[in-house]
């Protein structure tokens, strides 16, 4: 076994145990995404107020990886400035797509840095980005409905 | 498919030493390869062929009359008569080379198509209140171009259910086939759940009400004797990938006088008979079908693979899969919480098992089987709707073929038992 | 295309070492293979990374979470990334794998027909009333498509003429592309004359009437460096194995944007996002049109053929081509009775010759060529129209690549006296 | 030159000298063949007489061999008995399709016999069976005609 870099005791908690989990009213916009591969899902709901995302809440289906992951994108996120949210998923993405290369920023990124070692494994990198496109998703969309759009 | 008693056998030891990837080492532990569901190992002679044909004999095919052009053309038509025979067609211009399985569906979706929109045989003529019958167990290869189909020509596609043990559900064949049934598409041997499916009942109502049957034979011929004289169907779908060959190759098998009536499907080079700015006519098939520079190497590669198996034996590697199906079906019986989705026994199932191990989902499983070396496909195995019907949104899947062991169903056993540890 | 004088340069001799097949054989002469318009012969860097890859890394692709399928979707998609760079495409995402050339056009062409029957894009839309046009100068996998496409929506097709000195005829370029004009498909390099031909008049006026452009670079790409940004046009194609590539595996690159207008043509495997049934939506480009297992193998192969060809610097591959067509053009000059079809120089062509002995049927010229191991092909070309222009059923064509020595051109010449002997 | 086999000098004679070339009236069937190969295309005309072949004219372009190969089969065929000219045929298609493995029958194929060594030209057999193959179908369709088809 040498999983032990994918596998963080972090990661299993978060997959035990996780924060956050439902779908809660009121929220500002909602986004579905899949994995076509394995048919993965996560619907994930931002409630923003004013500049500060006020609730993100989840459901999904989904490996340790990816349900580990909303678990703590909810923590690592709710109560933050949006600006600031928007920057740690940023960090977080550059991470996954950085083969390994990429330094992970342990203040930003807090229990998130249990996922560097995801990015050794090209297959798995959706799964821990899964609710975080979902993030931005909402997160645009939110922006998209506050202006007045569709 | 056939009495495992009076079968010839193999010697599992003996093949693996043709197939040299099977010697390599994952995670630090011998592979133990169990994903040949979704491609196949090559053994060497078939490694050989290929490079053999591009250091001595590669030239383009059809179009020269150099002598390098001409072994070309020589090894491209041998190979399609070697498949012709390993199937049991009459001849070898009932076999059109594809890219893969995929294709060869497409292409006669497309057949469907081009008589619908441009008015050919009326057989391969559909609008609305025609019908298109597939099933529930389809590769989505075998389910999105007929979708497409029907979307494209207002044309209604239905399908046969699946039963709670994992077999084709065919109680409404006679209402689900009718009049207005133009093609019933399925599969001959599911890719998820192992099942071998009946032809004869299907076969004798698609006859009664004048619908073409293609068989989606992908997981079926690499694995069993095939013949498609005695089978009945109009067209059979393979890919050589799965089958010992190399990848970029499939073939459809139609009926000459099917396979006559259709219209061209891709354009060009090849599939003609004389181009005008104004007007072309076509080759008779299979050339019709083969337009551009067809995939020569593959298909020298695709022969070398199907004389490879002719010289195992076929029944002996169906024979050998199904004892060892029926050794795996026992042993994944033991792991607690362990479900199997499809038939429980060997009775009309090939080489393929795809289970759940209740709370730890399939990328988990297969990440940790990984680890020890263990290759499991996860996920929905390109059959959705199939992990729909059994509430789940993906599965385990370990496939095997002629080079697996038992050793290596015990090596699975022992690796699931690692998983429960580390998700327990 | 560029200053020969500037550019870098190749030794045959070097680069003919790496070619297995050119110290073979044929008819007891050394092969001297003059055919690479047709396929081009493959360096042993591009056996070795197709076999390499089959007996240490073959899994399926996109659909593993393990190690063997991991190692095998970054080789596959390495290739793409590695063929963007080739020509300069801004992105992988707008490389897609086809089976060759032919399926790259007819990809587009079925794009157009499914926006047609199925309401798609009205880029893509075509009905009575709306033009395709192409020349008389294609090959017939840029002809048969859009005549197909275009009866089945009762679209018209039109096209450039070519002169006398066989270049392609702009003159009613106005005329010819007009507000009707849904797509200009045509040519970059000719496979029969040689002629490279102009991008910039039909681009800017395609522009103008809100037209897709085409260009079919299955002979440009393998020759010279292809820059697509630089370029401008919407689409091009282009095939492996005329690059130093194995067969079956070819290219379709497209704008982003074009791309992603398009609906999937072959449906099936790994092109979708999600199945039910009911319903299936697609996967973005490249991946919504790969359907079914790709040519993996075959990409690995190409990426390493495209790393062959950088290594050697496609200026000195076009500038090596460029001095053996300005030799042939000459030597051949002094065959009595001898007439070359198209540009009598070098300028704005390529390494493509073809030609007529008065009297003498290309059949009887190839086969004497090939008794002294000359191998040139002869026939139409898959370019009739090119022929019937010039009023001949078939021509001998001799083609070149950046193996090809003067010495071979001499061989040729030789040759040609042979042939004039036994059919004078 | 290993090239002996092929063009033979009976072979080369009919092809500087082809005998009956041309189309001629009246005739009963004509037939029209193309290799899609090269775009060579021989027209034939077969007039019968009862059960005898009253004349075979033909018009056509193509190499030495085809062209050769249509003036042997007039040279042969012509007066012959039908059935008889039918067996000549079927031993000429016999012989090409034989990979050299077939042993001429030089009192039925008479001239017709130098086409030997194209059999071992797989890319050359369609042009020496282009003028019988027109031949074949032309006789099939005189039959037609006088049996009061189209
Ligand atoms: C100009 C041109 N277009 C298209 C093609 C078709 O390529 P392929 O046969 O690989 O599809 C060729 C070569 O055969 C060609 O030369
Ligand atoms: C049952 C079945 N049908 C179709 C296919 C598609 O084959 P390919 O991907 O080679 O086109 C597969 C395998 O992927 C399969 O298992």
């Amino acid at each position: 076994m040498q999983l032990d870099g994918l596998y963080q005791e972090i990661i299993l908690d978060h997959w035990k145990h996780p924060r956050g989990r439902g779908l809660r009213e009121p929220y500002g916009a909602e986004s579905h995404q899949v994995n076509p591969t394995c048919g993965d899902e996560v619907t994930l709901r931002v409630a923003l107020a004013g500049q500060t995302v006020a609730d993100i809440s989840y459901e999904g289906l989904g490996c340790s990886i990816s349900q580990a992951s909303a678990s703590v994108l909810h923590e690592l996120l709710t109560g933050r400035p949006l600006p600031e949210a928007i920057a740690v998923h940023a960090a977080f993405a550059e991470l996954m797509g950085g083969r390994g290369q990429v330094e992970p920023d342990e203040k930003r990124l807090g229990d998130a840095v249990a996922f560097a070692g995801v990015a050794l494994y090209p297959a798995r990198i959706k799964c821990a980005l899964l609710a975080w496109a979902a993030f931005r998703d909402a997160v645009a969309r939110a922006g998209t409905v506050e202006a007045g759009g569709t | 498919m056939m009495d495992t008693l009076t079968a010839p056998s193999l010697d599992p030891a003996t093949v693996r030493a043709d197939f040299p990837i099977l010697s390599r080492q994952v995670n630090g532990h011998p592979m133990v390869y169990l994903d040949s569901g979704n491609t196949s190992q090559k053994p060497q002679p078939v490694l050989d062929a290929v490079a053999e044909h591009y250091a001595r004999h590669n030239a383009n095919v059809s179009r020269s009359v150099h002598t390098v052009g001409t072994e070309a053309t020589e090894a491209y038509e041998g190979a399609r008569a070697k498949l012709a025979r390993f199937i049991g067609a009459p001849g070898p211009d009932q076999v059109v080379f594809t890219k893969n399985s995929t294709e060869a569906i497409n292409l006669v979706a497309y057949a469907f198509l081009a008589a619908s929109v441009g008015g050919g045989d009326p057989r391969f003529r559909l609008g609305p209140g025609d019908q298109v019958v597939i099933s529930e167990m389809e590769h989505h290869s075998n389910i999105v171009p007929w979708q497409l189909l029907c979307e494209r020509t207002g044309a209604t596609l239905r399908w046969f259910g699946i039963t709670d043990d994992g077999r084709l559900d065919l109680s409404d064949l006679d209402t689900l086939v009718d009049e207005r049934t133009k093609l019933v598409s399925y599969v001959h041997m599911s890719n998820i759940l192992g099942t071998i499916n009946p032809t004869e009942p299907v076969l004798a109502r698609a006859r009664e009400v004048g619908a073409l049957v293609l068989l989606d034979c992908s997981q079926s011929v690499p694995h069993a004797p095939m013949d498609v004289t005695a089978l009945g169907a109009d067209f059979i779908a393979f890919t050589g990938h799965k089958m010992c060959g190399p990848t970029g190759i499939g073939a459809l098998w139609g009926r000459g006088e099917v396979l006559a009536a259709m219209p061209p499907f891709l354009g060009g080079g090849s599939m003609i008979e004389t181009v005008t700015m104004e007007k072309t006519t076509y080759a008779a098939p299979p050339t019709r079908f083969e337009a551009g520079t067809p995939p020569i190497a593959q298909a020298v590669g695709l022969g070398a693979a199907v004389d490879y198996l002719s010289g195992v034996d076929m029944r002996a590697v169906r024979a050998h899969e199904q004892q060892l199906t029926g050794y795996a079906l026992d042993a994944l019986q033991t792991v607690p919480d362990l479900r199997i989705f499809g038939p429980a026994t060997t009775e009309a199932r090939g080489g393929i098992i795809s289970f759940a191990l209740a709370g730890i989902h399939p990328h988990d499983v297969g990440q940790v089987l990984d680890g020890q070396g263990i290759e499991v496909r996860v996920g929905h195995h390109c059959a959705r709707p199939v992990c729909a019907r059994f509430g789940v949104a993906s599965t385990t899947r370990a496939s095997f073929y002629l080079y697996n062991t038992t050793a290596e169903v015990d090596a699975l056993v022992r690796g699931l038992e690692q998983v429960r540890k580390v998700f327990g």
